[in-house]
């Protein structure tokens, strides 16, 4: 396999992720934002198969497998179901608007790219691309869980964020652990789902009714 | 090294681990709380045993060397000591209904779970190992902190869980950069994640991407320890769940990921290039105390006013190693050894108090030294440790914190110390109230245990006054080691 | 022989002060009397009034305990020691270095000290408002009383009265505004001391207006007559003070003969004289003052003496 | 052989804290016996310190324990400033333990107090003999800390509790102000013991800091304006005897510590240090006493009156380093020698003072001036004793208050010779402030004895109160005993401190004569003198001479009448002056501005009968111009932060983010890139 295309597919594979990324952010509504994950999931897959196949490491087609059909499919389902059962599906909720928080996620690709493209200038092309591109998807992620509301959408973006570490984790040439670590964190992420789930855990993540916040925790006058 | 050591680590991961498969079909109360006594009581022989091995022991995946081994033994030590107190703790939990003897089951596995996991954690020779013990010691903590299914301890437990999986998220990606750095060097595969050889070559590391590195590892395995602006699942957590799991998280799960946090500050400051993981630390620790001494005066709860202390002071040790050399980080050992002593004692009179008094209100606990002596006193003696008053061995660590900051970074002392006073000044606010004036609420005498909690106290006593010549000089070796 | 004859001395200053301390009331009476056209009490008439209250039985109130009827025999033995340690006719007694002007000053203070407890040991509301406002007025007089003697001793260089006299005897000391501050302030804490108007007046028993009269208010008979006495001795002292620091001519030096002594005896009458013509003129001339008035008048005092130090160092460093 | 003997009473002392936890409480003989040992460790402890100090100049003793610090060491020395103040630590405390043999037995809870009080002694001694910061600062903070606990013994009242929070807190403050300040005197190349610091070389900025954080530090142990506020409300908590010790011993261990600091460990301390002190010395003595003055609380007028003496012996310090360090040596020992002497005079009669304060508690259960009263007629031999304090204190010949005043304001008066115009300027000021502090302290000791000991009793517990036992009678008359001997010898005192000044000033004052009358001689004769002895003597022999005449011509007749009070006797005692009343014309005085203090009368009109009333308002302007800003900032900050223990996790999560962003941030903008 020549060295240009290989790179260049693996290039446009981690822009894809990142552009996935940004179309999460863009999304208000629920069932639009699960759409995106999946698609955000496929494109990992795609993106680790293609490093499995480049770098010649079978094993890391499983994690591939699991992001298919685990973040693809299952949990998007889930997810479809969770919002049915409580009923949130035409909730719209963001925190800040979309065009400032675009803003925003511009500014922290642009962090990620000055962070991490002078520190790998030894470490080969592929892998400072990638590495580069799966911290804007972390950094996506992250923004994501902080200016949405809902538990939903707040699950989505930890999962996106899990996907940039994935992606980090398969540039990184001959990484070990990376298929366990994948398990792991799939693992992680079912619970998640299932806490949401059996605790019916809908606002959570940001309760505006702070009275029932104090009667929790007992803490003010 | 003999060859009876080097499956002493083995041994010391297997014991929890078989006994929490044990403990998951066993029946009954009695004979569940003396096995989970008995597991950790041989762990803590296991342990201390290690004492023994001059040098390095590296088996396979494992490692135990000059600076995990006083977490080791510390980590079997107050496990053991709070399997005593819990034993006595949970049977008062079962006979007031608070807890299923179901759940109970589950309690005692998830216990050992958690020894294993902390074990594993202060074991591993790869850092990816290392995460993966520090992720399931965080899951198993998750679980406990919700035994109790009430709305709070449902609601501490989630939040622990989304910051928790957050900074382990960070921490992973903190180690895939150190495994890029490595490559390089080290070539692909599994030794470029193993510490021993990283710590050998990191001097030829990538400096800059090891710089990001630690950023992640700082905010990821932080988050752990609980530092300022990284803290918020932290007092809920230590409120809402069982009081041995409190003490527990405070007195070893801080301590194990702020090791972790160590041992990668350890390959920074070998790498001369890299930028000094001192500055970074020294920041994050002296904002969680001075946070967390503010935090004091507002609380209501008796476990979160004993958690945020706990902020308080891994602050103080995170702020000590930042600052780094042989002797500030010699005080950064030390006081990790007696916040951890210190502030399991604490819980474990905590954990009596709430249960005779049937609250966790301040408001409503008063007097003890009267109502309960041995429990008051304790908690006195035990407030007085943490807020650094002589002759107890948190004294001796702050005054070398704070000297050493003042060799060092003159400016810097003077934050450090105005934190110390006004957590001081919340503490023993507290404490006036708690432990002295007029009893109020149930006056029934305690059915507890003292003896964990005066065995603490009394060797922070001793380590206030006097440190043994083997222990210092291991921990000047460390500390030499930290640099 | 000479150790003999010196003590002798001392003793003679001790009996000296004794007998004239009623005279010198009874000589400012007597002027004061004749500044407003009476004819006043004749000269002798203090020892008479003394002699009659001893003669008379002592009414001692119900609750008065031990401290009531010590307190007149300690005061006036406090007093009397500070008197006969101020130099009257002669420099340099035998026991002269016993006590410097602060120590004699703080003999003071320890009588008044006792007199105030005196006063408040019957439990009466008089005896209380005496008592108060003596220690009010004390505690602005003694300040000032140091702050004065602090100027005297930078000039004189030293406190013990006898070296102070000497010095200021000599020709070194030349006119200076400090000393004539140092006098004005004495002179007002002696009037404040010694209870005179503007401060306090030792003539009336109008109810809310006295102070020295009205801790004493419960004595009678020889307890009386001592306190009584023991005032007299204390204005001698003060003017005592003020004649052998202000007008320290012709007293003999230490180890003189007896005609020394007989020239400074002479002296230190006329000197007396003429403090008691002045003090009545004064008294005359000015009304008394309220209450809360005194410490500003003492603040005075304080100020004046205050000055004077500092005068006295730019004097010196120019 | 002395540090050796003073150690091993430090180990009895602490054999008998903890056999009284364990026994005290077991019944009064448990109590008795335990005191006593105490009381029997501090007499030998006392005797080898007197005997070290008398000894001088031999050198030092020194001892290193493995102990403390595991590199160092605790390092102990024994020379003759040590043992100067061994020697008061250990009288005052073996007097103390004295008296708890009688008031232990009033102690409701004897095992909160006796094991505290034994090692609280013990604590007090190792400060003294400490030769590292780390020893020295254990055992400071420990003193701290004990004493925290006896204030706490009686902890059902709020007050107390509050008095307790302030009290540590402040000692906090203090412990860290002087770390900081050892920190400074250690250098970076941190070498903790005494030995290291004497010979480190210090630049004048290091040194200066040092000296400053060292003033902070014991200043608001011993209870300097403005970090006094601690004392009148710890100090009056404690029992008495304890107060005692709080007041009398503790505040000169902390002044200990000023002066090892100042003259010692720092070298020759620099000029403008004396203005900091005199200052501090002025305003402290001026501020306590008028706080003093106005209270109407026996002991906590006690406690005012701690916070005036210290101001006096910072004066005389203040007044040593002047002279020091423009290299008036004879002088500079002159001040110091009238320091140290305030400071064994005050250790003296302010145990007594306090101790008596304990008696009156114990006997009436008020602690109140306005319900006291007419006792000395119930408790003649306490009344007298106190009596003897209440003269000390006042500074009134021929006790020995006033012999270190005395000698203070021969300090005073030597300054005109110094070249710095500041001084010049300022000696005298502070001179006048002394002696207004002088005269209102006697002011404030009437009032204190003539309220509680004279006068008809205001209320019916002062009125059945009992004298309290020999054993405690004993302990204040050998208080009362030391005070007078001082006062008659003061000579053997200021020969006896000359190994001390020898040492921190390298002066002494002139040898004392030793015949005849024993006059003390600040310079020379010509310039001040001054005999107790004779003084005492000379008013014996006038006031029985006067007696004995008049007991010859005399009336004897004595006739007991109801009170003349101008014709208008008051029945009721509660009609008799007042502490309040009392106070009110220096109230007006000084009161109005520096206490704010307001009086409101509320007559009623012609024909009404209702009472009239009068009330009184004063305000604590330092606390209410430093503390409680300083309290409502902390509380401002606490509520403002508080706020983020109640956010939802998005926000924490916010947190997290922010964090990370800023620390990246950071790091991409890192100049090395």
């Amino acid at each position: 396999m020549p060295h240009g295309l290989a790179f260049d597919i693996a290039h446009l594979l981690a822009g894809g992720l990142v552009l996935m990324s940004f179309l999460l952010l863009y999304q208000v509504r629920l069932y639009a934002m699960l759409n995106i994950f999946a698609l955000h999931a496929l494109v990992l897959a795609l993106s680790v198969a293609w490093q499995a196949l480049v770098q010649g490491a079978p094993h890391l087609y499983i994690t591939a497998l699991i992001a298919l059909v685990f973040k693809a499919i299952t949990i998007p389902v889930a997810l479809h179901r969770i919002i049915q059962r409580l009923g949130i599906h035409r909730e719209i909720e963001t925190v800040v608007g979309i065009g400032p928080t675009m803003l925003v996620g511009m500014g922290l690709v642009a962090l990620a790219m000055v962070v991490m493209l002078p520190v790998t200038a030894n470490a080969d092309a592929l892998a400072r691309e990638d590495l580069a591109f799966a911290l804007s998807v972390v950094l996506l992620g992250l923004l994501v869980m902080v200016t949405r509301r809902n538990a939903v959408s707040q699950v989505v973006g930890f999962m996106s964020l899990e996907n940039g570490l994935v992606l980090a984790a398969t540039g990184a040439k001959g990484m070990p652990l990376v298929v366990e670590i994948s398990v792991a964190f799939s693992i992680l992420i079912a619970f998640i789902v299932i806490g949401i789930f059996l605790f019916r855990i809908r606002e959570r993540f940001d309760t505006v009714d702070l009275q029932a916040l104090d009667r929790f925790r007992g803490e003010r006058r | 090294m003999s060859p009876f050591l080097a499956h002493i680590p083995l041994v010391i991961l297997l014991i929890p681990l078989s006994a929490a498969a044990i403990l998951v079909l066993l029946p009954g109360y009695r004979l569940s709380a003396a096995l989970n006594m008995l597991a950790t009581g041989t762990t803590l022989l296991a342990a201390s045993s290690l004492v023994f091995g001059a040098g390095q022991i590296a088996p396979g995946q494992l490692l135990v060397d000059q600076l995990n081994i006083s977490f080791i033994i510390l980590n079997s030590l107050v496990g053991f000591t709070t399997s005593i107190f819990s034993a006595t703790y949970i049977g008062h939990e079962l006979a007031t209904g608070r807890l299923t003897p179901a759940y109970l089951r589950f309690y005692h596995a998830m216990y050992q779970l958690l020894m294993f996991a902390m074990n594993l954690a202060l074991l591993a020779n790869n850092i990816g190992l290392m995460w993966v013990a520090v992720e399931l010691a965080t899951l198993t903590t998750v679980v406990m902190v919700g035994i109790y299914r009430t709305h709070e301890a449902l609601e501490a437990a989630w939040k622990y869980f989304i910051l928790g999986s957050v900074g382990i998220a960070l921490a992973l990606f903190g180690t895939i950069l150190v495994y890029m750095a490595a490559q390089p060097v080290l070539g692909e595969g599994a030794d470029a994640m193993v510490w021993t050889s990283l710590i050998r070559h990191v001097a030829d590391f990538d400096p800059a991407l090891l710089n990001v590195a630690f950023v992640f590892l700082l905010l990821g395995y932080g988050t752990k320890v609980g530092l300022a602006p990284l803290h918020a699942w932290l007092p809920d957590a230590h409120a809402e769940g069982p009081t041995p799991i409190s003490a527990v998280l405070s007195g070893l799960l801080l301590n194990v990921a702020l090791y972790v946090v160590l041992r990668f500050k350890l390959l920074l400051a070998a790498n001369p290039a890299a930028i000094a993981a001192g500055p970074l630390m020294v920041s994050m620790g002296l904002s969680s105390l001075v946070f967390a001494a503010f935090m004091l005066y507002r609380r209501r709860d008796i476990k979160r006013l004993f958690a945020y202390s706990s902020i308080e002071h891994m602050g103080i040790i995170t702020f000590a190693f930042g600052i780094g050399g042989p002797l500030a980080n010699f005080a950064g050992l030390l006081h990790m050894v007696m916040h951890s002593l210190t502030k399991s004692a604490i819980f474990f009179a905590v954990g009596h108090i709430a249960q005779i008094k049937g609250t966790q209100k301040l408001a409503e606990i008063t007097g003890l030294t009267e109502s309960h002596p041995w429990l008051g006193w304790g908690l006195v003696l035990g407030v007085v440790a943490i807020a650094g008053l002589p002759p107890l061995g948190i004294f001796m660590s702050e005054f070398l914190v704070v000297s050493s900051t003042f060799a060092r970074q003159p400016l810097l002392a003077l934050p450090l110390v105005l934190g110390l006073l006004v957590a001081l000044g919340a503490l023993l606010l507290r404490l006036g109230e708690v432990a002295f004036g007029k009893p109020t609420g149930s006056m029934a005498p305690a059915e507890a245990s003292y003896l964990p909690m005066y065995a603490h106290l009394s060797l922070v006593l001793v380590g206030g006054l006097f440190l043994p010549a083997p222990l210092v000089a291991w921990f000047q070796h460390v500390a030499g080691l930290l640099g | 022989m000479a150790v003999l004859l010196s003590l002798v001395v001392q003793a003679g200053q001790m009996a000296l002060v004794l007998l004239l301390a009623p005279l010198l009331t009874g000589l400012v009476r007597r002027v004061k009397a004749r500044l407003l056209r009476r004819r006043g009490p004749p000269l002798l008439q203090p020892y008479r009034d003394l002699w009659r209250l001893l003669c008379k039985e002592v009414v001692l109130a119900e609750n008065a305990s031990w401290l009531f009827r010590a307190t007149p025999y300690l005061i006036f033995a406090a007093t009397w020691v500070a008197a006969a340690l101020v130099p009257t006719f002669g420099r340099g007694l035998m026991f002269s270095w016993s006590a410097d002007l602060i120590a004699i000053i703080a003999l003071l203070a320890s009588a008044r000290f006792f007199l105030a407890l005196a006063g408040m040991d019957i439990g009466t509301s008089f005896g209380g408002i005496g008592a108060s406002r003596e220690v009010m007025i004390a505690s602005f007089a003694e300040p000032a009383m140091l702050l004065i003697m602090f100027s005297l001793a930078l000039i004189a260089g030293s406190t013990q009265l006898s070296t102070v006299a000497t010095y200021m005897a000599s020709a070194e000391v030349g006119l200076r505004v400090s000393l004539g501050l140092a006098l004005v302030g004495l002179a007002i804490v002696a009037l404040a001391e010694n209870g005179r108007i503007p401060v306090d007046n030792p003539a009336t028993h109008l109810e809310l207006t006295m102070v020295h009269e009205a801790m004493v208010l419960e004595y009678s008979g020889r307890h009386l007559a001592l306190i009584e006495f023991t005032s007299a001795l204390k204005l001698l002292l003060y003017v005592s003070l003020i004649a052998c620091v202000f007008l320290p001519w012709d007293l003999a030096p230490p180890g003189a003969g007896p005609a020394a002594w007989a020239i400074g005896i002479l002296a230190y009458l006329l000197k007396l004289g003429a403090c008691a013509c002045l003090l009545a003129l004064f008294e005359t001339a000015i009304a008394k003052m309220r209450v809360f008035r005194v410490p500003e008048f003492l603040g005075a005092a304080l100020m004046l003496g205050l000055l004077g130090t500092l005068l006295l160092f730019v004097s010196r460093s120019l | 052989m002395a540090l050796a003997a003073v150690l091993a009473t430090m180990l009895g002392q602490l054999a008998v804290a903890l056999l009284a936890i364990g026994l005290a409480g077991r019944g009064a003989w448990a109590g008795s016996v335990l005191y006593a040992a105490s009381a029997a460790a501090g007499a030998i402890a006392t005797l080898a310190a007197l005997a070290s100090l008398l000894a001088a100049p031999a050198p030092p003793e020194t001892l290193i324990l493995p102990f403390g610090l595991p590199w160092l060491g605790a390092h102990l020395r024994l020379d003759a400033l040590a043992a100067f103040f061994l020697a008061v630590v250990n009288f005052g405390g073996a007097i103390a333990a004295l008296y708890g043999i009688g008031y232990g037995a009033h102690e409701p809870s004897p095992r909160r107090v006796l094991p505290f009080f034994a090692a609280f002694l013990a604590a007090m001694n190792l400060v003294v003999l400490a030769d590292d910061a780390f020893t020295f600062l254990l055992a400071w903070e420990c003193m701290s800390l004990l004493s925290w606990a006896l204030v706490m013994a009686h902890h059902h009242s709020a007050a107390n509790r509050a008095a307790g929070h302030v009290y540590l807190t402040m000692a906090g403050f203090g412990t860290l102000a002087l770390l900081l300040a050892f920190g400074l005197l250690a250098g970076p190349a941190g070498d903790y013991g005494f030995a290291a610091i004497r010979s480190a070389p210090l630049t004048p900025w290091l040194g200066g800091g040092a000296l400053l954080l060292a003033v902070l530090g014991t200043g608001s142990k011993a209870g300097l304006v403005p970090l006094h506020v601690w004392l009148p409300l710890a100090h009056p908590a404690a029992p008495s005897h304890v107060s005692a010790l709080m007041s009398g011993v503790m505040t000169k261990v902390a002044l200990y510590g000023l002066i090892r600091i100042l003259f010692d460990l720092l070298g020759p301390p620099p000029g403008w240090a004396s203005m900091v002190l005199l200052a501090a010395g002025g305003a402290t003595a001026v501020l306590g006493v008028l706080q003093a003055l106005m209270q109407s609380e026996l002991k906590r007028l006690l406690a005012y009156s701690t916070i005036e003496n210290i101001g006096v012996i910072c004066v005389g310090l203040g007044l040593a380093i002047a002279f020091q360090a423009n290299g008036m040596t004879a002088a500079s020992a002159l001040a110091m020698t009238a320091a140290l002497c305030h400071i064994a005079n005050h250790a003296l009669f302010k145990s007594l003072l306090f101790l008596g304060a304990g008696a009156v508690l114990t006997a009436t259960g008020e602690r109140d001036l306005e319900r006291l009263g007419g006792l000395i007629h119930r408790m003649p031999q306490t009344s007298f004793l106190f009596l003897i304090g209440a003269v000390a204190i006042a500074a009134l010949p021929p006790l020995n208050g006033f012999v270190s005043e005395w000698l203070t304001f021969q300090a005073v008066l030597l300054s005109p010779v110094l070249p710095h115009w500041g001084l010049k300027i300022m000696v005298p000021a502070v001179g006048g402030l002394l002696a207004l502090a002088t005269a209102l302290a006697a002011a404030c000791f009437v009032k204190a004895f003539g309220i509680a000991f004279l006068g008809r009793a205001r209320s019916a517990a002062a009125a059945t109160a009992q004298e309290v036992e020999p054993t405690r009678l004993v302990a204040m008359a050998l208080l009362a005993l030391a005070c007078l001997l001082i006062g008659l010898l003061p000579g053997y005192v200021i020969d006896g401190l000359a190994p001390v000044t020898r040492d921190l000033l390298g002066a002494v004052m002139p040898a004392q004569p030793a015949a005849p009358w024993q006059p003390i001689v600040p310079v020379v004769a010509s310039r001040s003198s001054y005999s107790g002895l004779l003084v005492f003597l000379f008013i014996g022999v006038s006031a029985s001479l006067a007696a004995l005449v008049i007991h010859r011509v005399a009336s004897h007749a004595v006739r007991r009448a109801p009170a003349w009070d101008c014709g208008y006797p008051e029945p009721s005692p509660l009609a008799q002056y007042s502490a309040g009343s009392f106070a009110q014309p220096l109230r007006r005085v000084f009161g109005t501005s520096i206490f704010r203090a307001r009086e409101q009368v509320t007559m009623p009109l012609p024909g009404d009968l209702r009472p009239a009333r009068f009330a009184l308002q004063m305000r604590d302007l330092v606390w209410e111009g430093l503390y409680l800003p300083l309290a409502a900032a902390i509380g401002y900050a606490a509520e403002r932060l508080n706020a983020l223990q109640f956010l939802t996790i998005r926000r924490y999560l916010g947190m997290v983010f922010l964090a990370l962003v800023t620390l990246l941030l950071v790091l991409a903008l890192w100049p090395s890139f």
